[in-house]
């Protein structure tokens, strides 16, 4: 049977359940020469602040087995250089526009929103409640309930775009936090973002990472993501963006049963530039073999009550 | 002019232990050939990143290039294992090489180690350009070490200078000494260097004021192409210090736009 | 210069800094044919109960991208089985013995300890606080600061062995966890236990593991280990034992430089029974390298203030 | 008497593809040529865990064992590409074999797949020590999936009974089919069976309130040497069900210990 790959998250269509991660993709044009964006299900731009951020120190990637340390430290030339200098490469490109959008208080957070309500060409907000509030201590938004809905709410009443929140994995209760931006007015639980790491630099005896600690990312973190996807599942009742680790066709049906509606690629990006495009080109003969003509089939298909999880086993059923 | 950025298969025709640890490897590969010495290639090796290489040869004509590198850990090892006719995936050619030489001003180039190798690949670009002196000026641990020495040789007409770590070839000592000298008699040359870091730190602050310094840098790279921020380095900017990105920006700098502190 | 591998954790020496990691080493005499217990620094054994637990259903075991996936379920024949079966076996195999304990209530915990009260060759207790709390609906001790000393107060008044503390790592602060038990008299930490994860079983369309989530071991986790292991060492004044997808002697010595006085060797020694040896053995030239001559004088060398950490840095500096 | 537990490279003697995707390798292996059939190795693939294979030879003449598996995955596979004289880490023999089968009582083999390798060691091991009637039910998907038929053919005088899913090979069905009118012509007989495990339920439950049936099952495993509880099955204990150890209390046990709900 023809699988057709067409893809909602929410009120929002996409070509296919496949989107470029925030931070891995630049804004765009960078992965221009290796990637027909048009081809993407959407395109995440790195974090947009009100105001340039400079990130911090080199070295900023560090490679761990199956994954990768980062500490970019969120580096952007602010909203108005966005706007100005990125949007119209985007626009034209031919995918959904995702801006993944930071801020140090929920002002800021609020600033970027707002200039942003004036520009066409931007298909949903992805906010990312990883960063340091400044307000806080340096705490981040995603770390509780309440700073998390607080930022959504102000964002809410700052637009009418789809907003997506996008979850930090670093806390013990990841489904408390996606109810409580559900709560006010989330579209879509992006989930998840690096799980925070660090590495030894032993020959300098220092942590190798300019940033100190960093956010990994990368296969490692697959299963961490897909038990938060998983358990998000089961608390909201919007969509959700999977990722962490995703790399193959196979990937994203585990995400996609997991309970995600679609998926971002990062890390894997690096490595293989075209595995965006690869992916799209598996799918259709991934789901097939999984008894699916769309996406949408397998989304939740291991959740509780819906798969075969209540399923006589017996002793040896390992298969 | 360089080529366009790719992502292709090439094969290797030709492998060589250059030194111990040294490997250099030549491809097969029309694209590459056209690339700009200083710039590099980003190679898949298994695991999360590629590995960021510079062109030790270019050959426009055969569509051959070189890369010439050090066996420090997987990646490089991995890609030392590599077998004449096994294809190595490749990005490239990426970021900004050296810029062409100006003719009729004295030329030096500086290497230490494995930053040896993309000089050699401007020398042989550019040895018909540049009229005025040619000096190369290479540095290593030990004279195991100073590679591709021979290919340097039959390319400029003056003696190569050498320094070693431990005086076993050459002059004992960094290639900061040979280049003080250097620059005393040529205070209009132009300079093109690679090396390690605190090379570079040192040339670069020899020869302060000197216009038409370039340097060719390293630093940890994430996605090569300039998308990923990761790979930056200091530099000066219209408002004070601000980021360049090595695959992108660079790896070539004038030494003037870096900030060294 | 000659290395010396004797260590101490608080009042405990060891003759080197190894340890094997509970749950992958089974009671003792499982590895005997392939491992000489006697050359190890020491062996947490499997977590023990009041009572029989009976784990869960199959599969258990998952592998993933540079590691592992385990639902266990803390299966154990319990205290009194253990003191029967197991410890005379433990008490003449050469090495230090460390109990890891497990309960479903504070009375539980304490049930296990003073039941061992009477019994030698045990040179540590090892609390591990990740198990299900009946009594507040499932959350985990290790979930709070408030349950983790609770339950640490509660156990440090029924005994004067030694008492680790195993930390969960799926939690916001874990050093906040850390230095609560300290302040009920912990005399060590560990970190970490694993790190909720899970796997989707495709054909099946359930979650791989009979257990639905599973805990996540092997390199995978290292960053996220070193990193708990780099806050808690900068919040308390005992000492850590560092363990999470260890397997060579450079591994070790990034936990020892990260602030960790020994280590635990887990998943690694499932391919490798004989893993733990030959790190003692890489151990000494391990160390000469990096300029020591004991564990102990890189225990911390990369804590802020202690090593080359506030360095000058200059562009394109990563090596 | 089976042989101590080991962990020793072993060289690949001979490698043979048996069927599309079944590879079967010989080892030179004096220590695991003394295990007991129905015994296993945990084998060194790349990753975070070993792989559990049955011995499908075990000669203790020459030293040689087989190893004969379906690829169905990246160990497997990885298993595959090994060539003849390259080494494979082993630890084995491993867990609880077959118990040696009574002389007098007519024997029953019967193999589903790969499941099939463990019971030619079996009948290779203890031809000679059964007098009664020994017969083989061979089960698998195809004709082409039927392993080791020939091998079987050459140590036992009956014709071998073949079951394929599709009919290509022998009569259309499962082992099932032949087994019960086995049975039903030796209510006093003994049964080995390996398989998968639908196959093996299939066995016990037809096999209901038969003794001496015997059942090489599979789990996931971590250790494979009984430390981790990872690759448990239900059993009957003395107080209840109970979990039993496939790695250390099997991989084969008797039916009546093992609950199949
Ligand atoms: C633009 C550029 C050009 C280079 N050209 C050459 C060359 O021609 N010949 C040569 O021998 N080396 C060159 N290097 C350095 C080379 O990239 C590293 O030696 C190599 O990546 C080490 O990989 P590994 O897996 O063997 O080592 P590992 O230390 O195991 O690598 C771990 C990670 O660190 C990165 N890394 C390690 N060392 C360096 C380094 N010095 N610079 C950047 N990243 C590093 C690796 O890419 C990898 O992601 C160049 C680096 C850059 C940035
Ligand atoms: C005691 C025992 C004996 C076995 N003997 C044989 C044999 O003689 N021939 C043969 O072809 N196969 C045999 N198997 C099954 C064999 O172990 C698996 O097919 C193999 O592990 C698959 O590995 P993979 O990496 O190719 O597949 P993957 O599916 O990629 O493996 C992923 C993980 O699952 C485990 N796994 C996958 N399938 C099984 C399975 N059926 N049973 C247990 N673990 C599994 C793997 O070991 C690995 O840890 C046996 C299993 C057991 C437990
Ligand atoms: C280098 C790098 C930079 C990133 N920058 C951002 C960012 O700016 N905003 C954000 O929300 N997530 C950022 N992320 C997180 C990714 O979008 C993604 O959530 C995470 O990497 C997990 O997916 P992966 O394993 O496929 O990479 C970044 C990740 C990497 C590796
Ligand atoms: C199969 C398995 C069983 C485990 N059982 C226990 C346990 O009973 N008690 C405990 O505190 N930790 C248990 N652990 C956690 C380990 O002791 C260790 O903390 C963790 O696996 C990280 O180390 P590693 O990456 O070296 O395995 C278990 C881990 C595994 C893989
Ligand atoms: S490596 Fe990604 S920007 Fe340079
Ligand atoms: S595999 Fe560890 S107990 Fe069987």
């Amino acid at each position: 049977m023809a699988v057709n790959l067409e893809t909602s998250v929410g009120a929002l269509s996409l070509t296919n359940p496949v989107m470029a991660a925030s931070g891995t993709f630049g804004f765009g044009p960078e992965y221009g020469p290796l990637v027909n964006l048009g081809r993407l299900g959407g395109v995440a731009v790195k974090g947009v602040s009100p105001i340039p951020w400079p990130g911090n120190p080199p070295p900023r990637v560090w490679e761990t087995d199956a994954g990768l340390l980062n500490s970019i430290g969120l580096q952007n030339p602010g909203v108005e250089v966005f706007c100005r200098d990125d949007l119209p490469f985007l626009r034209q490109a031919g995918t959904r526009v995702i801006v993944n959008v930071i801020g140090r208080t929920i002002e800021e957070y609020c600033q970027v929103v707002s200039r942003l309500e004036s520009e066409s060409g931007i298909d949903a907000l992805e906010l990312n409640i990883s960063c340091p509030n400044v307000k806080e201590g340096g705490m981040t938004f995603g770390q509780d309930e309440e700073h998390a809905a607080a930022v959504t709410r102000a964002v809410r009443s700052c637009t009418t775009r789809p907003l997506w929140v996008k979850l930090s994995p670093n806390v013990a209760d990841p489904a408390g936090i996606a109810v409580a931006v559900e709560a006010e007015g989330a579209d879509a639980i992006s989930a998840i973002n690096t799980v925070v790491g660090m590495a030894i630099d032993l020959k300098h005896r220092r942590p190798a990472l300019g940033g100190i600690t960093g956010g990994l990312s990368g296969p490692a973190i697959k299963p961490i993501a897909l038990r938060i996807v998983y358990q998000v599942a089961q608390a909201v009742h919007i969509p959700i963006i999977g990722m962490g680790g995703i790399r193959s066709a196979d990937d994203v049906a585990e995400f996609l049963m997991a309970g995600a509606s679609a998926v971002m690629v990062g890390t894997a990006t690096f490595a293989e530039p075209g595995i965006m495009e690869t992916i799209i080109d598996a799918l259709p003969t991934c789901l097939s073999r999984l008894d699916a003509t769309s996406p949408a089939e397998l989304v939740g298909a291991a959740l509780p009550g819906r798969g075969s999880i209540e399923e006589d086993r017996r002793p040896g059923d390992s298969s | 002019m360089a080529g366009d950025v790719g992502v292709q298969d090439y094969p290797i025709v030709w492998k060589k232990n250059v030194a111990p640890d040294h490997v250099e490897l030549i491809l097969q590969a029309p694209m590459l050939a056209r690339a700009v010495p200083g710039q590099f290639v980003h190679v898949r090796t298994p695991g999360t990143l590629r590995r960021p290489i510079s062109f030790s040869r270019i050959d426009p004509e055969s569509g051959q290039v070189g890369l010439l590198f050090q066996v420090v850990g997987e990646g490089t090892a991995w890609l030392s294992q590599r077998s004449e006719n096994s294809l190595l995936n490749i990005i490239g050619p990426l970021g900004r090489g050296f810029p062409p030489p100006k003719a009729e001003r004295p030329w030096c180039l500086v290497g230490g180690g494995v930053g040896i190798p993309p000089l050699y690949a401007a020398l042989y670009a550019w040895r018909h350009r540049v009229t005025a002196p040619i000096s190369v000026i290479l540095g290593a641990r030990t004279a195991d070490y100073v590679i591709m020495r021979q290919d340097f040789a039959k390319l400029v007409n003056q003696p190569i200078e050498v320094t070693t770590d431990d005086g076993s070839l050459g002059s004992k000592g960094t290639v900061l000494g040979p280049l003080a000298r250097w620059r005393s008699r040529h205070p209009e040359g132009q300079v093109f260097a690679c090396g390690p870091t605190p090379m570079l730190a040192g040339v670069a602050n020899l020869l302060q004021g000197m216009g038409s310094v370039y340097l060719a840098l390293e630093q940890r790279m994430g996605c090569g192409v300039g998308a990923c921020l990761a790979c930056v380095v200091l530099g000066e900017g219209e408002n004070g210090p601000e980021w360049r990105r090595v695959c992108h920006d660079g790896p070539v700098f004038s030494a003037e736009e870096l900030i060294w502190r």
